[in-house]
């Protein structure tokens, strides 16, 4: 018999999700198309004075992005709850958090990074100053995975109900808020010509956190949402 | 008297403030009381319903 | 040395011996919640003079403050308890920690209604985006949060356990959103708030504030006490001692 | 009890009892499960069948009673990669093929000596099947994609949830032979079912629900 | 094919054909049923049992072949109301109790008379259980629950997919006590089954696919 | 036999869902919850400056309203399809356009309504002035039915789908640009103090052609859905 080494099985686990994410390519198009056209409706909504939308054009697709996020955790474990993968993941003989933070990755990968490829079109779109955007980059590189980790832990724990992606959207609140205004801070400073490390390291050192707090966390939220 | 309650020009907002003080604590303290009958109350339901579940007849 | 401290917390463990201590305990605390409040209230509303600059609008203050402080300490108490009830899987930590968002949450809708309308005379509008305003909003959400996920659960010690753990992940989302005065919002309003100063507060002043606080704290404990029980009767409902009570209130009304 | 075959037992029960919102699902029940044994869990609907079997993958906690792995307490720890469960919800991705799915299983749960995916799904039934989405497969045909994953990984016991339903007659014969197999590899299977159709070997263990 | 009695005949399929991105899933095959019929459909896993029931239902279409109720075409007018449909998913709403269930089916469909929601309940030995959220009940008690509505409602063709799988063996019984009712009244049912399982009353007509 | 008649039918509908929707009474707040969340999302994002937060009030307002309806739409049929209920709508004996205009008022009045109720207030957070608020509601009380019939037909063809609710969002986005652009007319008029009947009266047009054709759309595109 040969047991499964771990390498092995985040390998598998990763190709997996990866080819799952393949597969259904046109999903990996959806939050993009969905920042997309959230951001479109905002000069319809508000006018297309250029001097207002640059003003809101950080915050308005900081919030965008978030909100495509949130739409596309949803979807993290719950089709392995469907069908019954998610109980293979959790009787299979590798730590658990390091399977999850695996799923984490390749979801990071797949629904979240087209979308900071996206953001700056978007934040031009809305006449952002060229200068602000690398600001905005940085802060969404340090900010997506964040929020993916973060997310993640909450969607573990609706894992056993038949709830909407709005539960998460109250639950995830009150955690990205200081997310949002790190990132927004970095974004405003740009905006006014100021430097903009600070808020950023504030992101960067939350982040490490999470890499190695989430994913354990994350494993504790499921058993506890699966023991029914 | 009235003068008390003209709350100096204020009365709006100090009596609506008290008002939904009283109001929403008085439901929160309702809310548990009338939970605990229903839930007394289902719970014989429940009771008499495992009864005629185990009453020969039925299936099992 | 006192042994006998733990020997009573294991005992209050028991359902059946909780539901009975708090059976006891409930009405006293709701008589001297009463009880303070009334006292609360004359001394705030009738003998405490107006203040020189808000005139009647200060009033607000005995029961917008102890909402608010209220709302802080019921989620640390929430928030222990749940850590209680996941650490050792003790069922009535479970529970009081449960029952004690719906009462948080309350205090913590209270804070922002009366905030709000002080707010307006004083500030001239009834919200801002003001740190602490948020924050205290924030916090609501977090109550909601947590209720919502407990109800979400179609087996209630499951759900309880998962907002348990939620609770918990709130807490460290606290100190975060307190001292989110320091990261955002550069109008900060916090000194219009202060206008009375904790030393220039008038003793006449004082007294009902720190006895209305105590009634919140003793109506805590009463609604708290009458929630978990009325949770027990659902969740034991399996067992004998529930089912006589069943039976025996039935027996009072025909 | 064999008192004498004790090192042999893979999972022992000692008075286990599930309750749901403190009413009891099913009764306490005991049984020895040992290395070679089918055991047949028979019960109506409802009797609690699926409740036992989740209980016995570790994922369903239970404070009343005594659950024991190889004479250690039922932990994680302990079971981790000898359980493979197979359950009403087949575990298989229906973007993928049979084969992918089958990849899967061997990169997270390891593969058995001589078991190789192609020759496993040949055995299941499928050839020809292999590289087919599952989505396109009919429901019997889903369940013996499920079935080969058991075949391909090392775990010592099965725990199937009614491995019978939707099956044809083929295929509930060949559920058959495949417990009789691994009975004689010197694994272990528990078996749900409600009696109508049933393994159909040596005589099994019978564990009763409601008796 | 019976001409006398062919005024009496209520579905009848020529030649009919299912064939799924040009590859046929079911050949051209051929049947009528009659009032009082019962007709199992039979065939291996992945045969086209579940899709030709589909079929019948109006809910998928099919070019090839001919498909007849009572001499009219098959459309959702002429079979409006004639037909009830019992699929892998049961119909039934989780958070509502059986007897809420079967108003809403009530509603819709209308009632066979003499039959009332209390009444089927019993019938399928679901006393007790009438207000219990259908959420709590066991795969085989949801089962049960569904079979109800067939009795409630007044609907001459039952088109049931697998109702056998699930049951325990006082369940099968009576699924085929129901069935044996139902053509005493001169009602007529289609029913699948891979034929582990099946109908043992009257020597039933069978339709077999993969021959 | 008694065959069912139609008003039968339909009441026997709508009672089984709004008691559903009774008994899941945390979902009906989750839409209001959902768009006071992203409300909040924008000060932080944008800062707490009350002259720029009053002039996108009314557009802030209606983007949440409309994002908070597109994600309560994904549930119209969701649960009915995965238990199979909506097979036995669809083979009941009776017109199936009306038995979906049944649902489609029953989800609104459950999911979009109590958005109306809210929206005022989060509309004064953000420091909208208060003549602006009867027009706020006046597009509102047009706009909402509007989009939840213009979204069930959607909802309706991707049915047999198992996509998340990322494409209907991408398929009704494009539909409710008109819509917004209505309502914010009507919005941005009264806030400038102009009259803002004739953007309403477009709004109210529409939707009394939609509640004829909408219904009758939804039923066919649920027929060619469920037709594989
Ligand atoms: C919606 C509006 C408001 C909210 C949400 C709110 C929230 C809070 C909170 C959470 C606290 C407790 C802080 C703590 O214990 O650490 C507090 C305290 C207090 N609030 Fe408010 N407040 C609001 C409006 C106002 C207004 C308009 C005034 C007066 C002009 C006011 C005066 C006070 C005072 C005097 C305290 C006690 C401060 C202390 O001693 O720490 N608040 N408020
Ligand atoms: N999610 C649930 N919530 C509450 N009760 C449940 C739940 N699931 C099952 N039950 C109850 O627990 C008991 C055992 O259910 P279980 O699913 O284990 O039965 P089973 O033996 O697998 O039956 P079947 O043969 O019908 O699948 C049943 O009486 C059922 O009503
Ligand atoms: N959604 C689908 N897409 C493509 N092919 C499908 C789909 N569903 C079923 N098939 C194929 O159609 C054929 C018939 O499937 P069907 O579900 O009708 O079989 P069945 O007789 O009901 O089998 P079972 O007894 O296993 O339920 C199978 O070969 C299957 O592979
Ligand atoms: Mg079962
Ligand atoms: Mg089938």
């Amino acid at each position: 018999m040969t047991p499964g080494s771990t390498s092995a099985a985040c390998a598998a686990l990763f190709r997996r999700d990866l080819t799952l994410a393949w597969r259904r390519r046109g999903d990996i198009a959806m939050p993009v198309l969905y920042a997309v056209i959230v951001t479109t409706l905002f000069p319809f909504a508000l006018g297309p004075e250029a001097a207002l939308l640059a003003r809101i054009s950080g915050g308005v697709v900081l919030v965008t992005v978030l909100l495509a996020i949130l739409l596309a955790l949803d979807s993290l474990f719950r089709s392995d709850i469907d069908d019954g993968s998610l109980e293979q993941l959790m009787l299979a003989p590798q730590p658990l958090a390091l399977l999850l933070g695996v799923k984490i990755l390749a979801h990071w990968l797949t629904a979240a990074a087209p979308l900071i490829v996206v953001a700056p079109v978007l934040a031009s779109m809305l006449r952002m100053p060229a200068n602000v955007i690398p600001a905005l980059i940085a802060a969404l590189v340090l900010a997506t995975p964040l929020l993916s980790l973060l997310g993640a832990v909450l969607v573990a724990l609706t894992a056993g109900t038949r709830r909407s992606g709005m539960l998460l959207a109250l639950m995830l609140l009150p955690l990205c808020v200081p997310v949002v205004i790190f990132a927004a801070g970095a974004v405003a400073a740009a905006q006014e010509g100021l430097p903009w490390v600070a808020p950023i390291a504030w992101l960067g050192a939350a982040l490490a956190l999470a890499l190695v707090l989430a994913p354990m966390a994350c494993a504790a939220a499921l058993r506890i949402a699966m023991d029914a | 008297m009235s003068q008390f309650f003209a709350m100096g020009g204020y009365a709006f907002y100090v009596w609506v403030s008290f008002a939904v003080f009283f109001i929403v604590l008085l439901v929160d303290a309702l809310a548990p009381l009338v939970r605990r009958r229903r839930n007394l109350r289902e719970l014989r339901a429940r009771m008499a319903r495992s009864d005629a579940r185990r009453r020969p007849g039925s299936n099992a | 040395m006192a042994n006998w401290v733990p020997l009573w917390l294991h005992k209050l463990g028991s359902p059946p011996i909780f539901y009975r201590f708090a059976g006891v305990v409930r009405p006293w605390a709701l008589a001297l919640a009463i009880l303070a409040a009334l006292a609360a209230l004359y001394g705030g509303l009738v003998l405490a003079p107006a203040d020189y600059q808000q005139g009647d609008a200060y009033r607000i203050i005995f029961i917008h403050v102890p909402s608010a402080w209220m709302s802080l300490f019921i989620y640390g108490a929430m928030a222990v308890a749940a850590f209680v009830g996941l650490v050792w899987r003790i069922k009535i930590a479970e529970v009081v920690a449960m029952e004690s968002a719906p009462i948080g949450a309350a205090f913590t809708f209270i804070t922002l209604v009366t905030g709000s309308l002080w707010g307006k005379p004083m500030w001239g509008t009834w919200w801002t985006w003001d740190a602490r305003l948020t924050s205290e909003l924030v916090l609501l959400f977090l109550y909601l949060g947590v209720i919502g996920l407990y109800h979400s659960f179609e087996d209630r010690r499951q759900g309880a356990r998962a907002a348990s753990f939620l609770a918990l992940i709130g807490i460290v989302n606290v100190p975060i959103v307190h001292f989110s005065v320091n990261w955002w919002n550069t109008l900060h309003q916090g000194s219009t708030v202060r206008i009375l100063g904790p030393s220039h507060i008038e003793m006449s002043m004082l007294w009902p504030l720190l006895t209305m606080m105590l009634a919140t704290k003793l109506y805590y404990i009463a609604s708290l006490f009458a929630r978990v029980r009325a949770d027990l009767i659902a969740t034991e409902s399996g067992k004998d001692w529930v089912r006589a009570i069943a039976l025996a209130e039935n027996g009072d009304r025909p | 009890m064999r008192a004498a075959e004790s090192a042999n037992v893979l999972i022992e029960a000692r008075a286990l009892t599930y309750s749901r919102q403190d009413e009891v699902v099913f009764g306490p029940i005991d049984f020895a499960i040992h290395a070679g044994d089918i055991a047949l869990i028979e019960g109506d609907n409802g009797s609690g069948k699926t409740t036992l079997m989740r209980i016995l993958t570790g994922m369903l906690h239970t404070d009343e009673g005594e659950l024991i792995f190889e004479g250690a307490p039922y932990t994680r720890d302990t079971t981790a990669g000898a359980i493979v469960f197979l359950g009403h919800h087949l575990g298989l991705k229906l973007d993928l093929s049979a084969r992918e799915n089958l990849h899967v299983a061997e990169g997270l749960y390891g593969r058995r000596d001589g078991a190789d995916p192609l020759g496993v799904l040949t055995s299941v039934g499928l050839a020809g099947y292999e590289d087919e989405p599952v989505q396109r497969l009919s429901a019997g045909q889903k369940k013996r994609a499920a079935l080969a994953r058991l075949l391909l990984v090392p775990a010592r016991v099965w725990l199937l949830d009614e491995p019978y339903a939707n099956l044809d007659r083929d295929g509930i014969a060949l559920v058959n032979r495949l417990l009789g197999e691994h009975a004689a590899r010197g694994g272990a299977a528990l078996v749900t079912s409600h009696g109508a159709v049933s393994f159909a070997g040596d005589e099994p263990r019978r564990i009763r629900l409601h008796a």
